[in-house]
């Protein structure tokens, strides 16, 4: 990736702002988000932002072009190339400043043409918004600049364009106005991997053939560390770390970006264990006075607790915010992890056969005859894009969806048969289990987290329910305490743990995970994935584990299926499969992926 | 089916942003209304004459000292039929919100978590339903039948229904969509069973909202059916019968007009704030964002 | 019909008119528009019902008000006695023929003569048992009317009919010709109806509003007094009250009870008030348990405070009620000192005594009490009102009433038509045509009982072969015969004895109109009378 | 990095869009029109069966209370009464395949004349108090919504809440009082001879009826306002400089539309109940007057036709707020489902 040479003479930086802080209405009176942020860019430059959800990034880009919702209130300067941008920034919006969002689902006004969103800004020479026929052609010729050839695209709604499509969009939108900034705010997190880079791409083009600084806010590190020139590290609302893009994966100097790097899971190799950071983010209004994440921390001291750290600068744009920053404390990063050797495929009888299944949706054929199989105490990973059908494989495995054609065997039993009574389906019950992806809805709000797990174990003869679940709270890493808890209550993280010892309450052989963790911080996704493999090696149970990232897949898959469009392309030794792909789309997949050390 | 990744939980202060939300005044007198009132409903006895006791020679009598809103054109005392008539001006829309409430869920629950046929057809019988106005129907039967009080309860009833099906069976199939009860059915509950235990509490929200709708719109229905003499017996110390009946004799007694008119708007009134109030505080909990 | 679009933007332009001309209103004067008090063009006066069709056949009584001063009659009622109009004289050869000669040089308002048949042909509009006409009951002897002569009409009875001159002066007479021409359309609102009288037919809405018109032409002596004239209905009381107090009506014909007092009050408006020839009373059916027995129907009589129901149900604007004839109109008959020495022996057999009525109850075939559902209709409030006065005393005695309220037709088919109520029931019984006899003969007359076939208006289906033999001979005697008057009241003191009804009283008929409208001419008849001559006479 | 053409044009974007547009509303408004057809069938067999059931008769009306039994014999003869229920409603079915709605037993004119004379004056009525209810209800719901949590959407929502609990004959009773009695300013009584003076005696009425839905419009309106104005393409709009006013009128009103134009459906339906109410108390002889008429005289052919034409009128209301839905939404237009 091209790293940006310092311009030559100090022009006033694009985008300059310091002492910004955040506040909104908590329990009692106003609660700071984010704290005395401070970020120069200069023009044609890129630079990210980085933290974990909660950290406050995102509120913070919002706070920069004073779009805060309702309720929330900011303070602090914000400059644009030299001039201050005041309270009433909205001269500057469009103009000089502009973002993407990063849900291209909701982004656009879902009753506008593509050709209406791009050009309204845009004026005549004279003041007048351009006319129909001039709008279309000037839509054409910006859609294409963004990478939309076909015509055809201005005249359509939002509604019919996928995904990438919209982002473009959306950035075609953003930048008709030739602003000096683009704050590109999360902008590929809603997207698959090979469109993901194709936008990154995009947006460093433009950045390149437009001079504009561009500000990306991302919690994916490898993105950032593609990229952007610089990096600002973010968490729990204040600005940890500041240091060159090129260093942040292998040279960070404060333990949380050190860990958080660490916790990223390499695609080349698969690591005993992926380190976890241990407890969560504390919310706003919450957060310890010293070192905000001297809690979490392994080289915490008296020191880091006892009053608030300031940053200091190391020198070549690199500053940190610790109290130890003097010490050379030995901060492991990804390359010196153990790594495991992938011992041979066990081979226990299989579990679960799928023989030419097929499953259609109306005109739509979702699984196109996929052979697949799950032997006992095995962990066979499924990857794909969104729309590959590697979730209606899933839900056919567990029941969830009927199967159009072809035979799916649990423990002998062929579900796709009619005569499967009911002692048939309690033993797929009791054989196969499943953990689902959004956490926030994979629990029910309206019952505690014991109340769930005590709920399901009523279906198995467990005399003291009460008890067994305790037991399984423990087995998932949660104290008996999470109990009486409402989701609400919970973390990601948490929710997802909880969501794993209701799938074991029903002590499955196999437990099915769709893509359990993508929805999470990679922090908290290292834990699920160490524990995971933790309950393969005590339970003997076998997993299959459905995601679009390949990485993760490494990290926890025997073997994997790679499937494209219903089918299944190819399939073995998660280690071959990985490092020595041999169906092209694997390999594309592959490259998608931003390069990292 | 489109399984693209979920993004992060958006914004997360927007859950901080859930102000400890301090009961404003009006939903404490709301609610001392509807408590004095439910009092008055079983212990009319508290009236300080009897309501229906007849005398010609008092009628009426301007508001003073002994009949304090005065008496009607038969000499009762006003302010005690008020006060006996919270049993039909209370009791009527409390059984309409309690039989809607309950009929209207079972539908919905079913008919959303089953989907298909069950489905189609109860969107069918609704449409029907929906194309009759409650009202119409109420003064053709109770009119035509000669009904009493409980035919009029019977009609608005079920005519009633479609609105809130509606409202609960789209709040149903949104939740029978989702991961936890996926969950439930992949663990092997039984249909029922994830009906009553898992689908219901996550929807108890929108329960209250349509419980006290119904009530409100049973005050003012009720009030208006027997306003033009349908339903409530004549003489029965009823709001929208003593205003119907006192309206021709504004110019001795207007109390006899306004004092139940006040009664319905304040019973109503106080009914609507309780429940708009009870909604968004329940409605944080059905959420899962 | 306006398509939606344009009538939303209509609407919106609407909306804006409105605003912009409340603010001009208010300007101007407030208050009535018509309250000028120069020479009365136009008179507006409320009633209490209209006609659904302008056609003798479906009006009768008070809604006749608005048909018979445009359809004159043969002869016209004036107070008491019958003068001929369209008929110059009525010849009565024998008690079951009358012969009528038909005046001439009478035309209808577009000119063509009314002739013999016209008359015959109005008066055949209802007669037969198949004729649809509400008024039928009154010409149920007539067997034929044939003309028989240039201007002669000869009518026929099965048996006499002494009420055969007041039914005639209850029907309009129409034009055959019209009725050919128009056939079902006759009466309706575009085609409306064609007569001789002073006034014509302007526009009509059913059972709500009849505008009429001067007539110049008109071939009498007293031709129109007022240029336009107007009858109303309106249902609602408090709308009732607006309408009078903002001058948009001048008066009312037939104010309801519960209204006289506050529209009494109203500024600048004059009450008279002349009795009514109808009669609210209790009816006791005599063929449903336990209402059978007679100990237990006295006992009702004895518990039913009359004093008390005149004061509150009727606010004091009525009479009490010895028997179910008004006194004038049987003094009419038999003569002042025959009718008062009757009716205080009738008036002392019904008195209020709680004690003697527990004591009938004791001995009554049910001592422990009776319980019983009383149907009342909403269109006359005061019948809920007697019936809740009448409870609370009757309670005292175990009689238990309770009050339930239908509509029109649900309460007719119950109390007239097919008798079926819990045997008890209240009514407001009101006689069709001026003559003594009318009353007595539909209240107690066994002919009239559900019983026998008849049309049911005796309500208690009270049979009793002395009285319909008294009541027979009464109709063998001439209209004016004394006698004829005391075999009524010997009939009627036989039936008070049995106890068929209680009867309570007899409402005045209230008459409201602003200063320059002379209300006190006007009686419960005159809706049969030339009325807008006697109001603007003042 | 290959940053070639978007690959992910879906087809429905390229060329004639997905099957032809007109495909997906043909079928909608049939399958809308064969449902009310459905719907006034069972209706109109409902009320048929309830009024035979129902005690007295027409010819107790025509005959009146004098009339022998033979004479109301004769009555129920002409016009057939007496036969079974399914006959009379084959009878009557068969009258209505040709439009011919029968005549009012009653009034002997065509059902049809009298219930345009009723229309004439329930119309002006009905469509004013629901232009009052929409107007006011859409402007109060914006203004709520735009200044939400201040002091005007506090205060708009309380008064909202207590015009929307009171019942349409209160603010009846205290809107003649007020304005018809004591000031005097406007007739309260009757529906004018036309013209300015229509207009006049419209007002009470309108307002009284309209008050009642005003407080559920505003509701509503504010309700989806709120929704539009926290969505992400306004946030977008907004973050790329387009003025608050025209991102009102272009992004929130036409996105909250949708919302407002379905209740503006069910305010109407809503306001047919009330008319009864209101015509009694300002003495409109419109349909709700014609039809307490009608049941009092069981005056079967006016009941069933004006009992069919409310519910002819509520199937149209529903039809074309979905057409108009249609015309608003894209997506709904290209069969996929409401936005």
């Amino acid at each position: 990736m091209s790293t940006d040479a310092v311009p030559s003479q100090p022009a006033p930086p694009a985008l300059a702002v310091s002492g910004l802080t955040v506040r909104c209405p908590g329990a009692d009176g106003m609660v700071p988000i984010a704290e005395e942020i401070f970020l120069t860019i200069a023009p044609g430059e890129a630079v990210a932002v980085v933290g974990e959800s909660g950290s406050g990034k995102s509120v913070t880009a919002r706070a920069i072009l004073n779009l805060l919702p309702h309720g929330l209130e900011s303070e602090g300067t914000v400059e644009f190339a030299g001039e201050s941008a005041g309270r009433r920034p909205r001269g500057r919006r469009g103009a000089r400043i502009a973002m993407v969002m990063q849900d291209p689902f909701t982004t656009l006004n879902p009753l506008h043409r593509i050709r209406d969103i791009v050009c309204e800004t845009l004026r005549t020479p004279d003041g007048k918004r351009l006319g129909r026929r001039e709008r279309r052609r000037e839509a054409v010729r910006r859609l294409a600049e963004v990478g939309i050839a076909d015509p055809a695209v201005a005249d359509a709604y939002p509604f019919e364009l996928s995904g990438g499509m919209r982002q473009r969009v959306g950035i075609a939108a953003a930048i008709a106005e030739e602003p000096l900034v683009l704050i590109a705010d999360e902008p590929t997190t809603a997207l698959d991997q090979t469109t993901q880079s194709e936008i990154l791409a995009l947006l460093d083009r433009l950045r390149e053939t437009r001079r504009m600084a561009l500000l990306l806010i991302t919690h994916d590190l490898r993105v950032a560390a593609g990229v952007c020139g610089r990096v600002y590290v973010m968490y729990a609302g204040q600005v940890i770390e500041e240091l060159p893009a090129d260093r942040l994966l292998t040279a960070a100097r404060h333990p949380y970006t050190a860990r958080l790097a660490a916790a990223d899971p390499p695609l080349d190799r698969r690591l005993q264990a992926l380190p976890p950071i241990p407890g969560s983010v504390p919310a706003p209004g919450g957060r310890p006075h010293g070192c905000r994440f001297a809690p979490r921390c392994g080289w915490a001291t008296s020191a880091c607790t006892s009053d608030p750290v300031t940053l200091s600068d190391l020198g070549t744009g690199h500053q940190v915010r610790c109290a130890r920053v003097g010490e050379s404390l030995d901060l492991t990063h990804t390359r010196d992890l153990a790594e495991v050797t992938p011992g041979p495929a066990p081979t226990g009888e299989p579990i679960i056969v799928l023989r030419e299944v097929t499953k259609r949706y109306g005109h739509k054929l979702a699984v196109d005859g996929v052979d697949f199989e799950v032997h006992a105490g095995e962990s066979v990973g499924i990857v794909g894009e969104s729309g590959s059908g590697k979730t209606s494989v899933a839900r056919m495995m567990v029941g969830l969806e009927p199967v159009t054609s072809g035979s799916l065997e649990v423990r002998g039993i062929d579900v796709t048969s009619s005569k499967v009574g009911r002692d048939g389906w309690a033993t797929v019950r009791s054989t196969v289990q499943m953990a689902f992806q959004d956490p926030s809805s994979t629990l029910n709000p309206a019952r505690t987290v014991g109340g769930t797990i005590t709920e399901t174990l009523r279906l198995t003869d467990v005399p003291d329910r009460k008890a067994r679940a305790a037991e399984l709270l423990q087995m998932v890493g949660l104290d008996a305490g999470y109990a009486n808890l409402r989701p609400k209550q919970l973390s990601g993280g948490e929710r997802q743990r909880v969501a794993i010892a209701r799938a074991l309450a029903r002590d499955p052989r196999v437990l099915l995970c769709d893509e359990v963790v993508s929805a999470l911080d990679v922090s908290v996704q290292a834990h699920v994935l160490n524990l995971l493999n933790d309950l393969r090696r005590t339970l003997g149970i076998s997993l299959v584990f459905i995601t679009h990232d390949l990485a993760v897949v490494r990290q926890i898959a025997d073997r994997v299926y790679v499937m494209k469009s219903g089918k299944v392309v190819e399939h073995g030794l998660a280690g071959d499969v990985l490092s020595r792909p041999r169906h092209p789309y694997t390999q594309s997949l592959i490259a998608s992926i931003p390069a990292h050390a | 089916m489109a399984d693209r990744p979920v993004t992060l939980s958006r914004h997360t202060w927007r859950t901080l942003r859930a102000r400890r939300r301090q009961t404003p005044l009006l939903v404490v007198a709301a609610s001392c209304v509807l408590v004095a009132a439910a009092v008055l409903m079983i212990f009319p006895g508290v009236a300080p004459h009897d309501p229906d006791l007849i005398d010609g020679a008092v009628a009426f009598q301007s508001p003073g000292s002994q009949y304090w809103l005065g008496t009607d054109n038969l000499g009762r005392d006003v302010f005690s039929r008020i006060v006996a008539g919270t049993r039909t001006g209370l009791l009527g829309p409390l059984i309409l919100a309690i039989g809607t409430t309950l009929l209207a869920t079972l539908v919905a629950v079913v008919a959303g978590y089953l989907g298909g046929h069950v489905d189609a057809l109860t969107g069918r019988v609704i449409d029907v339903l929906y194309a009759v106005p409650p009202m119409v129907v109420a003064i053709v039967v109770v009119g035509i039948t000669g009904g009493g009080w409980w035919i009029a309860l019977a009609v608005l009833l079920v005519f009633g229904l479609p609105i809130n099906i509606r409202l609960l069976r789209s709040a149903v199939i949104v939740r029978a969509r989702l991961p936890y009860i996926e969950a439930a059915r992949t663990s092997g509950f039984s249909g029922t069973r994830i009906m009553v235990f898992h689908l219901l509490p996550t929807i108890a929200a929108f329960l209250v909202a349509v419980f006290f709708l119904t009530f409100t719109y049973g005050i003012v229905d009720l009030s208006a059916l027997s306003f033009l003499g349908l339903g409530v017996p004549p003489g029965a110390s009823d709001w929208g019968r003593m205003i119907a009946e006192n309206r021709a004799y504004l110019f001795q007694n207007a109390w006899a007009t306004i004092g139940p008119t006040i009664a319905v708007v304040l019973v109503a009134v106080s009914a609507n704030v309780v429940g708009d109030w009870i909604y968004s505080r329940y409605e944080s909990r059905g959420r899962t964002r | 019909m306006r398509t939606r679009d344009g009538s939303i933007r209509r609407g919106r332009v609407g909306i804006g008119m409105i605003t912009a001309l409340v603010l001009l209103t208010t300007a101007c004067a407030g208050g009535g528009t018509g309250a000028s008090s120069g020479p009365l063009t136009s008179v507006n006066m409320l009633t209490t019902v209209l006609p659904p069709v302008l056609d003798p056949r479906q009006s009768s009584s008070l809604a006749s008000g608005s048909l018979l001063i445009a359809l004159e009659p043969l002869v016209r009622y004036d107070n008491g006695g019958f003068k001929p109009l369209l008929a110059s004289a009525i010849d009565a050869p024998d008690p079951t023929t009358y012969v009528l000669t038909i005046r001439d040089g009478i035309k209808f308002w577009d000119g063509s003569p009314f002739t013999a048949e016209d008359a015959a042909f109005s008066i055949g509009l209802h007669t037969g048992a198949d004729s649809e006409s509400i008024n039928a009951a009154l010409f149920a002897q007539v067997k034929s009317v044939e003309v028989t002569g240039d201007d002669k009409v000869t009518v026929s009875l099965s048996a006499p009919a002494p009420q055969f001159t007041a039914g005639l002066a209850q029907i309009g007479m129409v034009s055959k010709a019209f009725y050919d021409k128009n056939g079902k359309g006759v009466g309706t609102q575009d085609v409306l109806n064609l007569g001789t009288g002073p006034y014509e037919f302007a526009t009509f809405t059913p059972t709500r509003e009849v505008t009429l018109k001067a007539n110049p032409g008109y071939w009498g002596q007293d031709g129109p007094a007022v240029q336009t004239l107007k009858l109303g209905v309106i249902g609602d009381d408090a709308a009732r009250m607006n309408a009078l107090q903002s001058g948009e009506y001048d008066g009312m014909l037939g104010v309801p009870l519960p209204q006289v007092a506050s529209i009494g009050r109203l500024p600048g408006m004059r009450m008279a008030d002349s009795a009514d020839l109808s009669v609210y009373k209790f009816n006791l059916n005599v063929e449903t348990k336990p209402w059978d027995d007679i100990r237990l129907r006295r006992a009702f009589q004895l518990a039913v405070n009359r004093e008390a129901i005149l004061q509150g149900a009727l606010g004091g604007n009525a009479e009490l009620a010895p028997t179910i004839v008004p006194a004038p109109v049987m003094a009419g008959l038999s003569g002042e000192e025959a009718m008062r020495a009757a009716y205080t022996k009738l008036g002392a057999d019904i008195v209020f005594d709680l004690d003697a009525a527990r004591r009938e109850m004791a001995q009554s075939s049910s001592p422990d009490g009776v319980s019983a559902e009383v149907l009342v209709t909403g269109s006359d409030p005061t019948l809920a009102l007697i019936v809740q006065t009448a409870a609370q005393d009757l309670a005292k005695i175990g009689i238990k009433l309770t009050v339930r309220e239908v509509d029109d037709q649900t309460y007719y088919s119950a109390v007239y038509f097919g008798h079926k109520t819990e045997g008890v029931s209240i009514d407001m019984f009101s006689g069709s045509a001026p003559d003594a006899s009318n009353l007595p003969l539909y209240v107690i007359s066994g002919a009239n009982a559900v019983t026998t076939g008849g049309s049911g208006t005796n309500i208690s289906d009270y049979v009793n072969p002395e009285v319909d033999a008294l009541l027979d001979d009464s109709q063998k005697l001439a209209v004016d015969d004394p006698r004829r008057g005391a075999k009524l009241i010997e009939a009627l003191t036989l039936a008070q004895a049995d106890v068929p009804y209680v009867p309570i009283a007899f409402p005045k008929v209230f008459i409201a109109g602003r200063e320059g409208l002379d209300t006190t001419s006007l009686d419960t008849f005159w809706w049969m009378t030339q009325w807008p001559q006697a109001l603007v006479k003042a | 990095m290959a940053s070639g053409p978007g690959k992910g044009v879906s087809r429905t974007a390229r060329g004639s869009a997905g099957p032809n547009p007109a495909g997906p509303a043909l079928r909608f408004l049939v399958g809308r029109l064969l449902g009310g057809a459905a719907v006034l069938l069972v209706v109109s067999f409902a009320l048929f069966a309830l009024i035979y059931a129902a005690p007295g008769g027409a010819e107790q009306a025509l005959a009146g209370p004098y009339a022998s039994a033979e004479q109301r014999q004769a009555i129920r003869e002409t016009y057939h009464l007496d036969d079974p229920l399914l006959t009379q409603y084959g009878h009557y079915l068969r009258s209505l395949a040709t439009l011919d709605f029968g005549a009012s037993f009653l009034m002997r004119e065509p059902v049809t004349v009298s219930l345009a004379r009723a229309a004439m004056v329930t119309l002006p009525l009905l469509l004013s108090a629901w232009g009052l209810a929409m107007i006011g209800g859409i402007a109060l719901g914006l203004l709520a919504a735009t200044r939400r949590g201040g002091a005007v959407d506090r205060w708009v929502s309380s008064t909202v809440v207590v015009a929307a609990s009171t019942p349409m004959f209160a603010t009846a009773i205290l809107l003649t009082w007020l304005f018809g009695v004591k000031l005097g300013w406007l007739p309260t009584v009757g529906s004018g001879q036309g013209g300015i003076d229509t207009l006049r005696h419209l007002v009470l009425p309108a307002v009284a009826m309209g008050t009642v839905l005003l407080a559920s419009a505003t509701r509503v309106t504010r309700s989806a306002v709120m929704d539009v104005l926290d969505s992400d393409h306004v946030t977008f709009a907004r973050s790329r400089g387009i003025s608050s006013r025209r991102i009102l009128g272009n992004d929130v009103l036409r996105n909250a539309a949708v919302p407002i134009v379905t209740q503006a459906g069910g305010l109407l339906i809503a306001l047919t109940g009330g008319l009864v109410v209101v015509e009694s108390v300002f003495a409109f002889d419109g349909i709700g007057s014609l039809l307490t008429q009608a049941i009092g005289a069981r005056d079967v052919p006016v009941i069933q036709a004006v009992t069919l034409a409310l519910a002819a009128a509520i199937v149209l209301i529903n039809l074309a707020v979905d057409l108009a839905i249609f015309g608003l939404d894209p997506r709904v237009r290209r069969g996929r489902g409401r936005g």
